[in-house]
């Protein structure tokens, strides 16, 4: 049976589980999945494999995409495009607008996306709420007064790691949120240095110095599924997180809206910060591999993959046309808030994760905010950093 | 006059010779050749994948310009100089313990020495545990009564390297011990009766007399600590992934993501070519040294 | 009674007593991380997410060590390290041997069959040891796509007896200095060629030092990660890639109980060779190594 | 200067006994030499002496002074190894300068010890070297610098020339010789080597196995040996042992010693007491001629007929062997005066001649 | 058996020359004693002669053939090392085999030559055994068992004995002697000591910072030393050279030295030639004296006077010592015949005085 070889970072059970869909769709075609993980940093190395494995010519079947690194791997010159499946399913109607830049390459589309996951999440316990008496706040004021409240019930306001992405989550929904999503478009995607070095990134920054004081001393090297783990057991009232954090709750038994609550950032105009997961495929000489390809792109955006899929995996399909109705509450919630956001002109891609900027620009919003964040620079001296950093990596 | 030698006499003549061009070559390949290709990409505008063009000094510029760089390299010297004062020190005052005819000096020999074995990579997330406040050594002292106990250097930019090279000494320090060691066995025992006869202290005998005559040891026990110090990057990343805030940046950890998370090939291949010739102007000079002493004395 | 360095009784005693003492608080501070990693690997995760990580466990577990050995998922196939672990043994132990052979042969010619530009050889494989190996992985995966060795163990075992040769040929070049150059003329006119010499004289006779390589080698590569992850994919990669694949889930709750256990395994091996020939490594270091 | 006296002293590791009842005692300015073979324990006791070693019966006495728990600093000597033990890491002036710093002596006061020391034993143009720069001899010299700066009341040497090569040993005797004279302390040296112990030595204490064979003036050991063993081990080449029949002859007591091809040789003449007479006349006994014993008898003179098998000349002798009593013996002659495959009319000198008992090996008087 | 030829022979590494024009040669069965001081050349031109080292100029011939560009395998010689570089991880039998078994002898030959070799040097208990566990004299015995078993045409030994005590040195030197004796094998022998040079050689060669001083027989190199070099460096204690003057006086011509006092000796009768008479008389000499070429004068004897400072008794003889001609002498006498501080007649043997002269050093025939 023909194998393809896929390439990716996903080695966590839920993601795993996710996986296997695909796979066995595949495998019902006929075709053999050959597992490629590697994990660890971010996906930093699965892209130094990748590199590795270009450089010596022997590129895998399929690869797992996010933020831009399809386009430009596209760029390169090694990717295949997928123009004719996709003329001939109708595949580009069915996908958001706003993603449509991180699967096309001009006119080509070279990768297929699977799913769609938020970023700008609240996770709440509402055991913590109803200790200290306060109701889901509205806006980021009311939130970073909460808690004072949640400090004298004894518990901690906001649940995080100090890894470079989780702040730069709570970053990426700040800037929107303060600045709305147009400011977003032109301080972060567009890296804009009047955007940059505006009073509202002062201002951003200004309110992510006052959500440091929601933070406990011990956030230093934890894992987020440890600080998610502080929601469900109540020690913690909120977490800015990605929807990937649902798994989490939904594995103890928690009902969403009941034992947690899942809502956006607070805004005037809630935006949709998104990641989406994509496959991409390599160009081979091999014409067996060729036709898995085409395969796997067919499996990928199957409907009903898509929907077995993002149910395992916690985000939501990446074609619009499909029913979410069986999945869960925050799921729903989901799918609800991107159709408006989509009307809204509020779908913003996720920096943290590559869906703004090149990396070479978001790993300077990833090192300002870090640095902002765990000392005690001002906000003037963070807003000219960010400038700096930004102009020396352009 | 001299007649012309067989062709198998010359063949054993140069055999020696001969059996060096593998090595030699690899080594001219693997080492030499990289080398030049990473000047050559450091030269280049090269981003995601290695591009052959040429702009100048640019990549370094941009380096310079890095804040995350100044970081780095100020962590490296850091950690360099206390990573190697530090481990050399305990594996100093070690080693002259387990000198002093120890009962069990071979169990005790093994317990500083296993953690050598150890990849950073399973170590450093050991540390990270026991040197979290919430968790670790802080906790379990506050839980004792201590309440007011604070022991939180990894969540401090300012202090989290020296939360790197305590894991460090800890890692290495059973090495240095065990050359240190055998330095030690190596050394007459009259002279250390000779100093005592004369009324030297045992201090004073290790002080004035032995660690002096402990110099080979010493510089090994140096190019194998700098060989880690300069490669540290798993440790860092096990231990605290760069952070908190960019704090613990190394040479190496900037090397990696620049040229695999950055889309910066250039920048690392720049930053790359600094540590080289950092290295090179600390080792070339020593390694001079050393082989011409050994021309001359054998 | 009978110390190394003798003294008065008195002094003497107080000075053992304090000897002891600070020997074992440090092999205390020494097995901490041990302790931690054990301890924790035979903890539920239960345990381990209601807040304890130093401590005894309330009840002891070897679930996690059963499900890193041959059921934790890496990707899409739940082998556990079992695998993995095999290919590391097929990677290392050639890698092993042939770079401290070619390292023992380097040794060999630098000290007994010296000839002009040897010193200037010596040196130019020595500074490689220095080399940061992340600045050259791009190359050596061209040269490895070239030969045709991408993606498998046997390039693998070959970069590893590329990078390990600077090692090796430094401490076999040292401790053959120490060995008389007379042995090696008296078998030239028992009639015994060079290699012949290498092999029935010099090779017993560096016992200890070819101990000390292959301990130095065997730690180096079993644990190397770089290498591992750029070079080999699939099914070929190595344990510590594996474990890195086990532990380093992005997204997803860290199985911290199975990550150690796993850790604890993939460092048997080394762990092991350090406590069998830990012995013989400090008297390798003795027999010569030491000398800069 | 000081008198040294050694009092049944023991010495055991564990159960084994490397010194058993050792008694010496030396008067102020004597030059004790300890000698004997490797491992009989001559370091041992020097180390005893010195503090370094513990002592495990028994009494040591400096001057009148039990020294047994003073530790090795306030016992007041000095001491040269056989390794020379110097410091490499410091050059020669604080190699000698080391043990001054220690005991707080001022720096001018010190470095007038150092140019006192130094110019004695001719070294100041090596002040400033390290030990590996120097040759064997200048090493030796500093080590002994090292021990006359301290002035103490006793000197040890542990078998202080044995590192240094033929020729140059013989120059350092010489001047250790010289030091004892200028310096007059009183000095225990350790050797094996017989010619040292000879020429050095006040008294020496022969040992064997951690017992001392024989303690006497050199010359005493060299021409009446306490027992075979002694005579055996002083004296290069060593004392010929032959053994033999001690008889009443015709001209009146006599040695008889068989020759190689059956006949016996006899020698008249050997001094025996009247007692010795009596017990070992017609019985064997062994028969001690030192090799410059011989020598070629002048016609007329008393002989021994000697078939010589080897011959080598040394320059200022030439040494002859050949078989009697069937032992190989050796003749000191004169050179050229014997050739190898040749007979020999050898005369002995009877005055020097010992006996010793077969069975204890114990010297006849 | 074989001669050796050494025509013309240099060496340098790169600019440092270290042998200049070395010749000597040597007849089938004759062994060659290259003595000589620390690097001045010994191992070198052993080492050529091995084919260990290149020639950088001239010829060197065994049984006539040129061997210059033979590797040492073809060169059928055998060699003993200082070291005695014996394979340390092989047993005392498979060191001896291994040479045997590298030119594919066959085991049973193998062994039949191991065990005559064992027999021949003691050391058949020692077979099984690893250099570690043998002492000095027998790790000796192994080295030559292995050159032994090649029975090659020419014997190389560099220094076998310096690394054994003085005892075994005596031992371990007349069985070399006698190794000789029974095998006839040409032998070349390389040692700074000048005793072995003398009683192992048919031939000495003296060298000096890479050039042969004297070629000549031992007994002749040492009564009559071709230069003051090697005169003082051939027998100990050294021959005394005393600076002196040649005079025609009373009783024909005087040998005159400075006592220390002011005053001179005079001796008379040293033998020298009718030229050297005409063209020394009257001038500045150098005075070579053995020191057994004094003796204590017999009354009426012509003596001269000596104020004897030290005394080393050796056992056999008694070294004293005294100032003459500016420098210290040492002459050899009978044991207890001089004593420190006290006035001795001494006589000269006057036949063997050797005259130098005083610029260049070299002996006055
Ligand atoms: N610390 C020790 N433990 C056990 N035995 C020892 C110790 N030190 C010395 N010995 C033994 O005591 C004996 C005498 O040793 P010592 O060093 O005094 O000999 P030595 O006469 O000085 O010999 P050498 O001439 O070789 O120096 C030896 O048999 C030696 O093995
Ligand atoms: N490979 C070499 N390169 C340069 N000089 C050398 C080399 N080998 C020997 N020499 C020099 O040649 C000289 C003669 O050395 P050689 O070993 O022959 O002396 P030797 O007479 O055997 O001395 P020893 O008695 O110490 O063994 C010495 O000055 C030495 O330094
Ligand atoms: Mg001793
Ligand atoms: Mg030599």
């Amino acid at each position: 049976e023909p194998q393809i070889e896929v390439l990716h970072h996903w080695v966590s059970e839920s993601e795993v589980a996710a996986l296997n869909t695909i796979r066995e769709a595949l495998a019902a075609k006929g075709y053999g999945w050959q597992d490629s993980a590697v994990g660890g940093m971010s996906g930093g190395n699965m892209q130094q494999a990748l590199r590795s494995r270009l450089a010596s010519g022997n590129p895998p079947g399929a690869m797992q995409f996010i933020g831009w690194e399809g386009v430009d791997w596209s760029g390169q010159g090694v990717m295949r495009d997928l123009n004719a499946l996709d003329e001939a399913n109708g595949w580009e109607a069915t996908i958001a607008p706003q993603v449509l830049p991180f699967v096309k390459d001009g006119e080509d589309l070279i990768a297929v996306p699977v799913n769609m996951h938020r970023q700008n999440w609240v996770w709440a316990s509402t055991a913590a709420f109803d200790k200290a008496g306060i109701d889901q706040p509205n806006t980021w004021a009311e939130l970073i007064a909460s808690g004072e409240k949640l400090k004298a019930a004894g518990v901690v306001p906001l649940a995080m790691g100090d890894e470079p992405w989780q702040i730069q989550v709570i970053f990426d929904a700040l800037v929107a949120d303060i600045g709305g999503p147009d400011f977003y478009r032109k301080a972060v995607v567009d890296l804009d240095e009047e955007a940059l070095s505006s009073d509202t990134m002062k201002q951003v920054f200004d309110t992510l110095r006052q959500v440091r004081g929601l933070v406990d001393d011990g956030f230093t090297g934890r894992d987020w599924a440890v600080a998610t783990g502080m929601i469900i057991s109540g020690d913690a009232a909120m977490q800015v997180m990605g929807d990937w954090a649902k798994g989490e709750f939904l594995a103890k038994g928690m009902k969403p809206g009941i034992d947690f609550l899942c809502f956006a950032t607070p805004s005037e105009t809630p935006s949709y910060q998104f990641l989406v997961d994509s496959f991409g495929m390599f160009e081979v000489d091999d014409p067996e591999i060729t036709e898995a390809q085409d395969a796997l792109a067919e499996v990928v955006m199957d409907p009903t993959v898509q929907h077995d899929f993002n149910q395992l995996k916690g985000s939501i399909p990446a074609r619009t046309d499909l029913s979410v109705d069986d999945f869960d509450e925050c799921a729903q919630k989901s799918f609800k808030d991107r159709t408006a956001a989509i009307e809204n002109n509020a779908m913003l891609g996720a920096a943290t994760h590559g869906f703004a900027s090149q990396p070479q620009f978001s790993a300077v919003f990833g090192d300002v905010t870090a640095q902002f964040f765990v000392g005690d620079m001002s906000s003037e001296d963070a807003v000219q950093m960010l400038v700096d950093g930004i102009n020396n990596a352009r | 006059m001299t007649r012309k030698k067989s062709l198998s006499a010359r063949l054993a003549e140069w055999l020696p010779r001969l059996v060096m061009v593998p090595s030699l070559l690899v080594i001219l390949v693997g080492v030499y050749l990289f080398i030049a290709w990473t000047g050559w990409i450091s030269l280049s505008s090269s981003r995601m994948v290695p591009q052959y063009d040429f702009v100048g000094l640019e990549q370094y510029y941009r380096l310079w310009a890095t804040p995350r760089w100044h970081t780095a390299v100020a962590n490296l010297f850091i950690f360099t100089a206390l990573f190697l004062a530090v481990t050399i020190a305990i594996g100093l005052i070690m080693a002259i313990l387990l000198d002093q005819n120890i009962r069990a000096e071979g169990a005790l020999r093994a317990i500083y020495l296993y953690p050598m074995a150890l990849s950073f990579i399973v170590t450093g997330t050991a540390w990270k545990w026991i040197l979290n406040p919430d968790l670790g050594i802080q906790r379990v002292v506050n839980d004792l009564g201590w309440e007011s106990f604070v022991f939180n250097w990894i969540t401090q930019p300012n202090f989290a390297i020296y939360t790197i090279v305590i894991a460090a000494v800890w890692q290495s320090s059973g090495f240095a011990m065990a050359i240190f060691l055998a330095g030690l066995r190596g050394i007459d025992n009259s002279v250390i009766k000779a100093a005592q006869m004369e009324g030297a202290t045992l201090p004073r005998v290790y002080g004035s007399i032995i660690v002096p005559m402990l110099r080979p040891a010493f510089l090994s026990v140096i190019v194998l600590l700098s060989y880690i110090a300069i490669k540290n990057f798993d440790l860092v990343l096990a231990m605290t992934n760069g952070g908190p805030g960019g704090s613990t940046e190394v040479p190496s950890t900037f090397m990696f993501s620049a040229t695999f998370r950055r889309n910066q090939m250039g920048v690392g291949a720049a930053s790359a070519m600094m540590m080289l010739m950092t290295v090179a102007a600390i080792i070339v000079p020593y390694l001079y040294s050393e082989l011409k002493e050994s021309r001359d004395g054998h | 009674m009978a110390t190394k360095y003798g003294s008065t009784a008195r002094s003497r005693r107080h000075g053992r007593i304090l000897i002891y003492g600070s020997l074992v608080v440090l092999a205390a501070i020494y097995l901490m991380p041990l302790w931690v990693m054990i301890t924790t690997s035979l903890k539920s995760l239960d345990e381990i997410y209601g807040g304890s990580f130093i401590g005894l466990p309330k009840a002891v577990t070897f679930e996690a060590w059963a499900r890193a050995w041959n059921q934790a998922c890496i990707g899409t196939s739940c082998t556990g390290l079992q695998p993995y672990f095999i290919n590391s043994l097929m990677m290392v132990i050639p890698a092993v041997l042939l770079s401290t052979g070619l390292g023992a042969l380097n040794g060999y010619v630098l000290t007994k069959w010296r000839f002009r530009g040897s010193n200037l050889i010596f040196g130019l494989i020595l500074f490689g040891c220095f080399l940061p190996f992340q600045a050259v992985l791009l190359p050596i995966a061209q040269v490895l796509g070239k030969l045709g060795l991408s993606g498998s163990i046997t390039g693998l075992i070959l970069v590893h007896t590329v990078y390990g040769l600077c090692f090796t040929t430094l401490f076999f070049r040292n401790y053959f200095v120490t060995i008389p150059d007379e042995l090696v003329k008296a078998a030239q006119i028992d009639g015994a060629g060079f290699l012949r010499i290498f092999i029935s004289i010099m090779l017993p006779a560096a016992l200890p030092i070819i101990v000390v390589s292959c301990i130095w080698q065997f730690t180096q590569i079993w644990n190397d990660f770089l290498f591992g992850v750029s070079f080999t994919t699939g099914d070929a990669t190595p344990v510590t890639v594996a474990l890195n694949n086990i532990v380093n889930v992005t997204m997803g709750r860290k199985q911290y109980n199975v990550d150690m256990a796993a850790a604890m395994i993939a460092a048997l091996p080394t762990l092991l060779v350090y406590v069998v020939a830990g012995r013989y490594f400090v008297r390798g270091l003795t027999a010569g190594a030491v000398k800069g | 200067m000081a008198t040294l006296e050694i009092d049944r002293v023991r010495k055991a590791y564990g159960t084994m006994e490397v010194l058993k009842e050792v008694s010496i005692s030396i008067g102020s300015g004597e030059f004790l030499v300890l000698l004997g073979p490797s491992g009989c324990g001559k370091s041992t006791l020097l180390n005893m002496i010195a503090g370094l070693e513990g002592i495990t019966d028994g009494q040591i006495r400096i001057d009148g002074d039990v020294v047994n728990d003073l530790s090795p600093k306030d016992r007041d000597i000095a001491m040269v190894f056989q390794s020379y033990a110097l410091y490499p890491t410091m050059t020669v002036r604080q190699n000698i300068e080391f043990g001054m710093k220690i005991r707080g002596i001022p720096a001018v006061e010190r470095d007038k010890s150092i140019r006192e020391a130094a110019a004695l034993l001719q070294m100041e143009h090596l002040l400033d070297r390290r030990p590996s720069q120097l040759s064997g001899g200048q090493r030796q010299r500093v080590a002994m610098g090292r021990a006359i700066v301290r002035n103490p009341k006793l000197f040890l040497f542990d078998e202080p020339l044995s590192n240094l090569d033929a020729k140059l040993r013989v120059d350092m005797r010489t001047e250790i010789k010289r030091l004892h004279q200028r310096l007059g302390t009183t000095i225990v040296y350790v050797t094996h080597d017989q010619i040292e112990a000879m020429t050095l030595a006040s008294r020496v204490a022969v040992m064997k196995d951690g017992i001392v064979q024989h303690l006497d003036d050199p010359q005493v050991v060299y021409d009446r040996p306490a027992n075979v063993y002694v005579a055996r081990f002083v004296g290069s080449p060593a004392m010929n042992i032959i053994p033999g029949r001690l008889v009443d002859g015709a001209e009146g007591l006599e040695l008889e010693m068989d020759e190689p091809k059956g006949g016996t040789s006899r020698i008249s003449g050997a001094a025996v007491s009247e007692a010795a007479r009596r017990r070992y006349a017609g019985r064997p006994v062994l028969v001690g001629i030192r090799p410059e014993g011989f020598s070629l008898a002048e016609p007329g003179q008393q002989a021994i007929q000697a078939a010589i098998e080897v011959v080598e000349p040394t320059g200022p002798d030439t040494l002859a062997m050949f078989t009697m009593g069937g032992v190989e013996v050796i003749a000191r002659l004169a050179p050229r005066s014997a050739q190898a495959g040749q007979m020999a009319s050898l005369a002995v000198e009877t005055a020097k001649v010992v006996l010793f008992d077969p069975q204890t090996e114990i010297r006849i008087d």
